[in-house]
Parts: structure tokens; C-alpha cells; sequence
């Protein structure tokens, strides 16, 4: 539909006013609020998620993208909601106790909710009980554990322990990342993946939300 | 204590490595006095601090200093700087820093009277108060955490106080990933710098009090975040040269309250630092690449007086441990250094690093020497912390500027386009401080509490 | 195919990094015609070769070869060489070698092809020979393993053919352990030189059918084991540079049987190699000391062509996998290196990485160059392999002792010692061969079977 | 006792003649073999390997007085027997399969000997049906597992696994070296001990010896 691919178009430029316009006039054409969400709103943040992973953009614009997509989204929600569509997925992030680096953790949580997920981040320095705790309260499809140091990163094991322990971990999936984790450690640690950077975190996420094994 | 600085220290026929015009000398250790010393860092590999791994972590640091010091001997390298960069849970316990502190220094000491290595230990508590969100910055637990670490360290053999002090990380931190030219002025010109006019006066005193250096500070949560995020492609290289610029008013506020130097290595900006005051400077590049990656790994070199590798964790390559790889790479790079100024070579020696990177990268573009030069007294003419920083970022800016148009600095035209965005907005800033504050500090009222940096909220 | 070499290629003023006198030019990289170029090297972390581990090892593979060729370009490296070091049993399940050949190939071409990054690939079979004690060197299932190991990988999409060959190591590794200077001539001079004469001449006829470039060979398992040795202070030092010149003999037979570089990076003999040939060679040094410490960090640099890691494995460091780092370390010391001969200032960096280590080691200073250019005149004027290898080692304890006499190396009293020693029993030995043959043979008849080397037994 | 002061001095200046012509005096004057051996020769042996550890010595000069301690043990040996005097322990070295790199494990092998152990070595390129295959025939109390290569470290483990099934794992102390080894390493795949160089393989055999744990 025409309206849409100018509604992608917009929103790849950043314009959030015009997209925000683009997406009232959709719904007032009829257009099914998921539709629009698909067909104009996530096809063009994947665009934008593309050239970002290919290095063609850089993190400022695509933050001013996702500026223009909360615009859009703000429209879209009530409509979402009366059609009761389901969230693409809840996203819980956090960096391990004895850790304050965020800055990773952010990026993630950012290039996250432009794909279309819903995120939820609990800060840094998590004790495995506040993650326990609150991925009770969240239930979030996917657990993110950081860490950037080489003596808080043996705690992430403690957390998916502690999971187990609660006869949550079936219910979540547990991704791993940071400076000193590789795969290899997430595959010691029994984690169900890992990535190297912000972009790999939303391939990662979508790919294990995708195999089916979703839970709620 | 307090210092000003209203002239250049070193002119640029002066501006080399392993010279200083304030060398530093203590216990057979000499700093800037014609000659560049490795400085060694490394840190634990994969473990959890807690009583159940004393034992394990006592013995990583005890095979890493016994290991380290022995290269220094085979390869007949005879002074030598060891980092301690203490662990975040290392600052807030505080016996456990003591405890590293006093093993290293142990080991230090054994090979002084056994092998006659002479060589200092710099110790580095972790910045703390950004546990706290937004961190108390002028009160609280985290604060005499780090102050009773600087003592406690220093009283169990540290020699050099350092630390990367982290005020006005939590708007940069954002403002960096936005590429918000306004927003790095307000944590770098306004944030960090009145946190390290509180910090760095708490330290000196210190230093004071437990005859030990007050060293100095480095921007890496600002400056080497944002050249980190560039390297990864995710922000413009050339807003990462002038956050890096900006960044030195920041640093040199140490030495205004009265820090000598060595200044800490992964602070590039310590170019400017030591063409304004010059003291002796430690710096990291190619040779710290296990740390950070970087488009400095020669240029860096061009003015140190230490060579750092920034940290490693202790693993082994296929050679050997890595903090002792890392000891071999830095002895070689200093040998040349050093050959180089016992020839009188040493002038020949710095183009050569500088040339070899500087028209490659706008992050390494602003250390050739007359840049440098230039710069440096564009931030001593400032009559504020504010008015330097705004006017750096603007004199860098030109100059990469004037870079593209000489020809002597390549960049792409996507760097190019987002130069002149960053010259533009920069241009716009007021020249009032105070007017300034007004109009950016609503936009952090969330993130920042600005009564902790002594600013009306 | 077979080369003589009577006369030296290169004068002292020629003898240079960067320039060779025959360079290498292949599918647009060029090997020196005035740069260095990186070579990189990297295996796998701890895991085993099998089919369960397939796509392990294989995302391994692939993600270093991406990893390097991106940070190469990241830097603005536009040419680069790769070596892929086969592990034992690849080399002996071929497809195990051709199948990550044609990975990094490919990887390699599409970076040619999406960003230009121009680069070859060297493959270095594994001298499976050795798995059988005594080894066969010249029949039996292991050395058509290596041959067809080399056949293979060169159709895979190998651009040069290397190997670290094992001929004599049968006498060699005890000859080390005892300092056993007749050993050392046994093996090396007799039964090493032999051995190079063989397996090159079939080395050089596959490099031939495959249209590759024969690159040549080190004596890793011989000179490096002991400067290895003499690091970890087994055995004395200078005993291990007698042994390196020594092995520069041995080393040249694989050019005059048609190879013509670029020389494999650990042979540190290849100074001598590239005085003589005038081919390129590639070296390593301070940047392979994740590989091999050594003493001759800077000095190593000094007449190379390609500036190699040597080996890492993948792990992570602080920054990035150690491959990475790696190639960014060899990309600053490549700057380094053409920014002096971009300038005319290439025998200025020469002499100081000379300078910096020569006086220091025994190792370092066979390497000076006045001394690189006396041995290898000294090897061209022997008449057999023997003689050679003899003179050379009379010609290096002879230079050492000059050295400590003069002033300009500083050796222990205790290496002194030692250096007298081995000076008075190499002027022991007979200048005949066979005479030599015939005395020592019977002290290795267990350990070596001479027909093997077409020796009667 | 003068003599294997004298003795003792003979051997660690490696004079294998006045070695060997001091130990049959020493026979000849009734002082025991044991005592001769451990006064003498072993008293001596420590010394040399205690300067090569402090690289007071080099590797050439041991093996000089190494091979004059096996002239006295030839003479020695027949009336030690004849005492019954039990070996101080007998150590198993081999290189795991795959990996031809001996002159590491050589060392530790002379060291060994140097110290009084009784030294077996299998070789190179053993694999796990070898390695328990002799440790069934040859009951060492140590078994000395090398490898240089990060392909064939990973075997290590497997040798253990095997003489766990096999019983014979409470039966011998299993240590570990070579280039990528690591305590670390040796721990998890439970290894009794790591050795970085072959000096303090002597030191980890003796302590794994008198920790009281001998089994034959
Ligand atoms: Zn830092
Ligand atoms: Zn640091
Ligand atoms: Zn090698």
C-alpha cells in the first residue's frame, strides 16, 4: 500500500512529525492497526536495523528513527490494543551485580525496542534475586544478562541458577553478552545464546522467539 | 596546592616522549627524565571476588607480578611502573585493595634487592559513585568508599594516586550515543569539571598526607566511550576527536589541584595535559590493544613518558601468560624509545609515529604536534573550565576541518557531512556559561542531580 | 629449478625492510617492492579435531578470518598476507586442510571483492614425519600425507607453499639439551641439510603444477627450540645463536632447490636468507610474543618483508579476540616501517630497532648488520652443506667473542664461559665431512636411520 | 659421614669416574646403600636441581651429573635390591595423541630421574587405550601427561575419563603440562596437578608422593 511505504520511507528519514501524520491518516483510511505497525512502521525500522548492522548508519540517527517510531506508536497503541495484538515479545535486560557498566546494556535495549519488542530494563548491579523477582513479576520472553568485567561475568551463571532453582528458567530464555563473554562461555553457562553486539542481540532475539519454543 | 597554568610548558621542538620538564623521581625511579618506562597492568581472569577465591585470586596476582618482574629482568629492563587498577568490589571492601596492594608491593620490593629492579606502584580505585543512580557525588557511602581506598592503598605501598573519575557520565553516556554536541558540553565543560575540582582536591590531600603522588585522572569513561562506540562504527569518528579534546580541560583540573603526574595511560588527551603543564605523562597504543583497539597505536607513543598496555587479563597465549606478553611488547617498544634518544634521534622517531597515523583518523589527527601545540593553548587562553572546553571542541573541529582541506587528513564524506553538523551546532553554543546551564540542565533534571556538583537544581 | 648462490644479493646499505631484491607480486599484493605488509597468523582454542567438532571449528575459523580482514580494513590496511598453519592431523586428513583453505579463501576474496583488501594466503603443512620414531624421511604413508597435504591446499586456493621441516630434529633435540656442538653439526649440517635437499626439490615441483609460489622453510623445530631453551635459561644463550646461524644454511637449501619467498616468518635465519637470496622474507617479532618471547623483539624487524604474529589462538582479551588485536599490533608496526620508507628515513628505524636490542643478547646480535652481512658471506664461501654449516658456526662464536671484547655485548661471565667452550670444540672438528660423518654416526645409531637421509647406514 | 660428602660433591660437579669409585668405597666400608643414595648421590642431585630451578646451572651441566649418578646407581643398584629398599615412586610420561612434541616431557623426565624416580616413557602420539593399557601393566604412581598443542590438550581429559572407567583413576596421581595448560585447566578436568616447567614437576610428584595418598 502506497500510504504505508511512504509511512517507511518517513520514518527511515527520522521525520517524526510526517510519520506520526502518515500514521493517523492510515488509520483513518482503515488500515488494520497491525498493518500499519508491520507493513510500515517495524518494515521500515528493519530497514534502518540493516544499515545500521552494515555500518551505512550511525547510532545518533537511528536513535532519532526510533524518536520518530515512539511518535507513531503512541497513535498506534490504543488501536493495538483493541485489536488485542500481542507484543512481538518482552524483553527483561540488566547488568550483573558487582557491575555498573551500562552503556552496552542501553544500545541493546534501544536497537531492541526499534525492532519492535517490548523492553524492560532493571538497571545495573542485579543481585540474582531482583532478576528472580522480577522476572516473575515480568514474565518477559527473553532474559538479558551483561557484564564488562572478568570477575562480574561469573555471575551470570549464579542467575541462571537461581532461575533454575525457582523452576523458571523453562519460562525464559537467557541471552549473555559483554566485553569478556564469548559464545563459548554462554554455552559453558548453559545460557541459550550470545552476542557480540547490539545488532547480533536482535538477530539473537528474533531468532529464539522465532524457533518456537515461546512460552506465554 | 593549587596550580595554574598560563603558558605552555613545552614548546613543540620540546613536546617528545621520555621528557618531561618536571620529571618525577622516586625510589630509583625516574619519570620523564630522558628516557620511557613500561607500565605493566593486568587483572584477574574469569573468577567472583569472595572469601571462598581468596586464596585463587591472591595467587593470580602473586604469579602475575612474580612473572612480569622476572621479564623485566631477562630482558635487562631495569626501572619499571606496575598499575594496580583495583576490581569495583576491591574499592568498596577495602581490605581487600589493601590486600592486593601489599602483595604487589611485596613482590615489587623482592626484586629491587634481589635483581635490582626499581619500580613504583601506581594504584587506581575504581570510581564507585556511579553505582548510585544518579550517583551522589559529593556525600554518601560510594565517595568515603573511594577516598578510604586512596588511603587505605596508600598507606599499604601504593605510590602513585590515579583514578578514572566518572562525573558527568550520566549525561555523557547518553549525549555520547546521540552524537549531542550541547549535551557533551554540559557534562564535560560543566559536570566533570566541577567533580574534579571536588575530587581532585580530596585526593591531593591525601597524596599529602601519605607522601605518596597525586598522578592524575583520566576522561576514559567520556573520551574513550565515545572512541570505543566510533571504532565500533556506531558514532562519527570525528565527534569522538573532539569529545577527546574537550575531555582535557577536564584531566588537566588534577594538576590545577595539584596532581604532578605520571598522568594515567588511557587518557590520550594527556598530549595536551603534558604540552600545558609538563609533567610526565603515561599513555597506551598499539601495545595496549588488548585492551582497547584504537586508530592511535603509534601516534599515542609520540609524546609518553610511560608505555602502558592499559590491562590484560591473565590467560595464557600460547607463549606465555598475556600480562607477561604484554611486559615483552612494551620493553621492545621502549627500547626504541630509549635508543632513540640516547642518539638524539628522538625527534626523527616521534614523526615517525605521528606521520604513520595522523592522516588516517581525525582521532589521531589532533596529536600532531603543531595541532597539539595549538590546541593546548587554545585551552590555556579559556578564562573558565567552560569557555576552554567550548572553545577546544571549536578549535578542533576547525582544524580537522582545515585537515580535509590541505589534503593531510582523509576522511569519508559521511565524516565530512557530520563535521560541519558538529561545527555548526558548536558554533551556535552561547559564550555564557551561565545562560547556558539555563537552558541545557532541564533537559538532565532526570538524570543528574545537580546539587552534587554543586550547581542550584 | 635449482638456484646457486655465489655472491651476496644484498650490500649493507641495501639490506633493508620493506625492499627486496626480487620481490613477490601476486594477484595485486607485493611483497617487498617498498612496504612491509602484515602477515597473520591464529589457530584454534582449546578443542578436538573431529566430525562431531566440524562446525565448531569451522565458525571458529570463519569468524578470525572475518574478524582480521575487517580490522585490517577498519585501519585502512589495504594488503595483507595470511598464513593457515595446518594442526598435525589436518595435514594428515587432507580434507580437513583443503575444507578451512577454501573457508579463509573465500572470505579473504569476498573482502577483495566488497572492500578491496587485497591479500594471499600461505598454507604451511604440519612435518607429519615426525609422528613415526625414527622418523621416514624419504618413503612411507607420512610424507605422502605432506605431499599431498601441500598438493591439495595449494589447489584449495593456497598462494604459498611453507613448512617447518623436521629433518635432524631425531639428533638435534638431544644436541640442544646437552649443548652438544657436534650434535648440532650432525643434524644440522648433515642430516637437516639432506633432508631440505629432498623434500624441497618435491616441494618446488607441486608449487610448480599448482601454479604457487614456493615460499620456503624455517628450522622452528631446530633454532627455535633453542632459543626457547636459552629463554627459560636451560641452556646458554649463545649457544643458541651459534645454533641460529648455523640453521640459516640448512634454511637456504629451500631456495636453491627453486623456492623464493617470502620466508617463513619464524625462521629469525632469514636475515642471512635474504642477504644471500635477495628474495623477501617475513619475520616476526615484539608482536609475535604471544607466540614465542624471544630477545629479539626490534632487531627481527629490521630486514622484513612481512611482519607476522606468528600464532595466537582465539580467545577473548579485554577488547577484542586475540586475533584481532594482533592484526591490529602488526598493522602499527607496518605503519611504522613505511611511513620511514615513504621518507627516505627506512636505515635511520633500521639502525635503532638494531641498536635497541644488539648489545643486549648474543641472539640479537648475529643480527647487526655488518654481522648478517660477514656470516652470510661466510656461508656462500663453503663449499658443501658441511663446510657451511661449520664455518658459519666457527664465524659466529668468532663475532661473539669480538663483541664481548669490543664492548658492544654485554655477556655474563657465566655465558662467557660457555661461548670459549663452544669456540674451542668447533675448532675441533674436522673440516672433512666424511671423516665427520663416519665418528659421529655411531653416537645417533639408535635415534636416526641414516638411510633416510641417503646416508649409508 | 666424609665420604658422601665427598661423594655428593663428586657428583655435582658430574665426575662420573670419582662418582662411581667414591660409591663402591663407600659399599666397601659398610656404610648402607640407602644411605649412600640418599646422603650421597640423591643429597647431591638435590642440589644441582635446586640451582637449575634458581638457573644457577644450565640444562647440560644436570645432564652431566645426571649421567654420573647412573654410573653410582649401576653399582648401587644390585645391593639396594638386595635391601628390598622400595623406589621413592615411579612416574608414566607420554605426549596424548595426536601431538609429536616430546622435548618438554623429555625434560621433566630427566628432572625426574635426577630426583630419584623411577622414569617410564611411552612416547608420543599415546592414545587413551595406550595410556591405560601401561598404566595397568606399569602401576606408576604418577602419570605425566603432556601436550603443546590447544587441539590435543583437550585429549587429556579423555585419558582421564578413561581411567576412571577403568578403575585405575584412585590408583595413580595424574599431573599435566605443556605450552596451553593451565592450573585452571588442570583443575577442571580434575587433574591432581599442573606443572609450568620441568623443575617444578619434581616439586608437584615429590608433594603428590608425601601427601600420604601412595598407593603401591
Ligand atoms: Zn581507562
Ligand atoms: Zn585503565
Ligand atoms: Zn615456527
Amino acid at each position: 500500500m502506497e500510504i504505508l511505504n511512504e509511512l517507511s520511507a518517513n520514518l527511515q528519514e527520522g521525520y517524526a512529525d510526517k510519520t506520526k501524520k502518515l500514521t493517523e491518516e492510515a488509520l483513518a483510511q482503515g488500515i488494520p492497526a497491525t498493518e500499519i505497525l508491520e507493513k510500515g512502521l517495524i518494515a521500515g525500522m528493519n530497514i534502518v536495523g540493516g544499515k545500521f548492522k552494515k555500518n551505512e548508519m550511525y547510532l545518533p540517527e537511528v536513535l532519532v528513527v526510533a524518536r520518530a517510531m515512539k511518535f507513531s506508536m503512541d497513535v498506534l497503541k490504543p488501536h493495538l490494543a483493541a485489536a488485542r495484538v500481542k507484543s512481538r515479545g518482552k524483553i527483561l535486560l540488566g547488568t550483573v551485580k558487582g557491575d555498573m557498566h551500562d552503556i552496552g546494556k542501553n544500545l541493546v535495549g534501544i536497537m531492541l525496542q526499534g525492532a519492535g519488542f517490548d523492553v524492560v530494563d532493571v538497571g545495573t548491579d542485579i543481585s540474582m534475586e531482583k532478576f528472580v523477582e522480577t522476572v516473575e513479576r515480568e514474565q518477559p520472553d527473553v532474559l538479558g544478562l551483561s557484564a564488562l568485567l572478568t570477575t562480574t561475568m561469573v555471575y551470570m551463571k549464579r542467575v541462571i541458577e537461581a532461575l533454575e532453582q525457582r523452576q523458571l528458567r523453562g519460562k525464559v530464555k537467557v541471552i549473555v553478552g559483554g566485553a569478556p563473554i564469548t559464545q563459548r562461555y554462554a554455552d559453558e553457562i548453559k545460557a541459550d545464546g550470545y552476542a557480540r553486539d547490539a545488532s547480533s542481540a536482535v538477530d539473537l532475539v528474533r531468532s529464539l522467539l522465532n524457533s518456537g519454543a515461546q512460552q506465554n | 596546592m593549587k596550580q595554574t597554568f598560563s603558558s605552555l610548558a613545552l614548546g613543540p621542538s620540546e613536546l617528545v616522549f621520555g621528557r618531561a620538564k618536571h620529571p618525577i623521581i622516586r625510589n630509583g625511579v625516574s619519570i620523564g627524565s630522558g628516557s620511557v618506562l613500561p607500565e605493566i597492568k593486568f587483572t584477574l581472569s574469569s573468577i567472583s571476588i569472595e572469601e571462598a577465591t581468596r586464596e585463587e585470586i591472591r595467587s593470580q596476582y602473586s604469579e602475575m607480578i612474580t612473572d612480569v618482574c622476572q621479564r623485566a629482568v631477562d630482558l635487562h629492563q631495569s626501572q619499571l611502573v606496575v598499575e594496580f587498577e583495583l576490581l569495583p568490589q576491591m574499592t568498596v571492601e577495602s581490605h581487600w585493595g589493601v590486600m592486593i596492594t601489599e602483595l604487589l608491593k611485596e613482590v615489587m620490593e623482592q626484586f629491587r634487592s634481589t635483581e635490582g629492579l626499581q619500580s613504583l606502584l601506581r594504584v587506581t580505585p575504581t570510581d564507585t559513585r556511579e553505582f548510585k543512580k544518579p550517583p551522589l557525588r559529593r556525600e554518601g557511602r560510594e565517595l568515603e568508599d573511594v577516598l578510604t581506598s586512596f588511603r587505605t592503598c596508600a598507606n599499604a605501598g601504593g605510590d602513585l594516586l590515579s583514578i578514572e573519575s566518572t562525573g558527568g557520565k550520566e549525561v555523557t553516556d547518553q549525549a555520547i550515543m546521540e552524537t549531542d554536541v550541547r549535551g557533551m558540553l554540559f557534562g564535560v565543560g560543566v559536570l566533570a569539571a566541577a567533580d574534579m575540582e571536588f575530587l581532585w582536591e580530596r585526593i591531593c590531600e591525601i597524596a599529602h598526607e601519605t607522601a605518596t603522588i597525586p598522578a592524575g585522572d583520566t576522561a576514559c569513561g567520556i573520551a574513550n566511550t565515545a572512541m570505543v562506540l566510533a571504532d565500533k562504527h556506531y558514532i562519527p569518528k570525528v565527534f569522538a576527536a573532539v569529545v577527546r579534546a574537550m575531555t582535557a580541560v577536564r584531566s588537566l583540573i588534577a594538576y590545577e589541584a595539584g596532581a604532578i603526574g605520571p598522568g594515567k595511560d588511557c587518557g590520550y588527551e594527556n598530549a595536551y595535559i603534558k604540552a600545558i603543564t609538563g609533567f610526565p605523562m603515561s599513555m597506551e597504543g598499539k601495545s595496549a590493544a588488548c585492551a582497547h583497539l584504537s586508530t592511535v597505536g603509534n601516534i599515542a607513543g609520540a609524546y609518553t613518558d610511560l608505555w602502558s598496555n592499559e590491562s590484560v587479563q591473565n590467560v595464557k597465549l600460547l607463549s606465555a601468560m598475556a600480562p607477561v606478553v604484554s611486559m615483552e611488547q612494551l620493553i621492545y617498544d621502549c627500547r626504541l624509545f630509549n635508543t632513540s634518544l640516547r642518539g638524539g634521534k628522538e625527534m626523527d622517531l616521534r614523526d615517525l609515529l605521528v606521520d604513520s597515523d595522523s592522516s588516517l583518523d581525525p582521532q589521531a589527527f589532533i596529536f600532531r604536534p603543531e595541532i597539539v601545540q595549538m590546541l593546548s593553548a587554545t585551552i590555556i587562553a579559556g578564562r573558565s573550565h567552560y569557555e576552554k572546553t567550548l572553545s577546544v571542541a571549536l578549535a578542533t573541529a576547525a582544524c580537522l576541518d582545515q585537515g580535509v582541506k590541505d589534503g593531510t587528513l582523509l576522511l569519508s564524506q559521511r565524516e565530512q557531512k557530520w563535521l560541519h553538523k558538529i561545527a555548526g551546532e558548536l558554533a551556535d553554543l552561547p559564550t555564557e556559561e551561565g545562560q547556558f546551564i539555563e537552558e541545557e540542565k532541564r533537559k538532565w533534571l532526570g538524570h543528574v542531580d545537580l546539587a552534587q556538583y554543586g550547581l542550584p537544581r
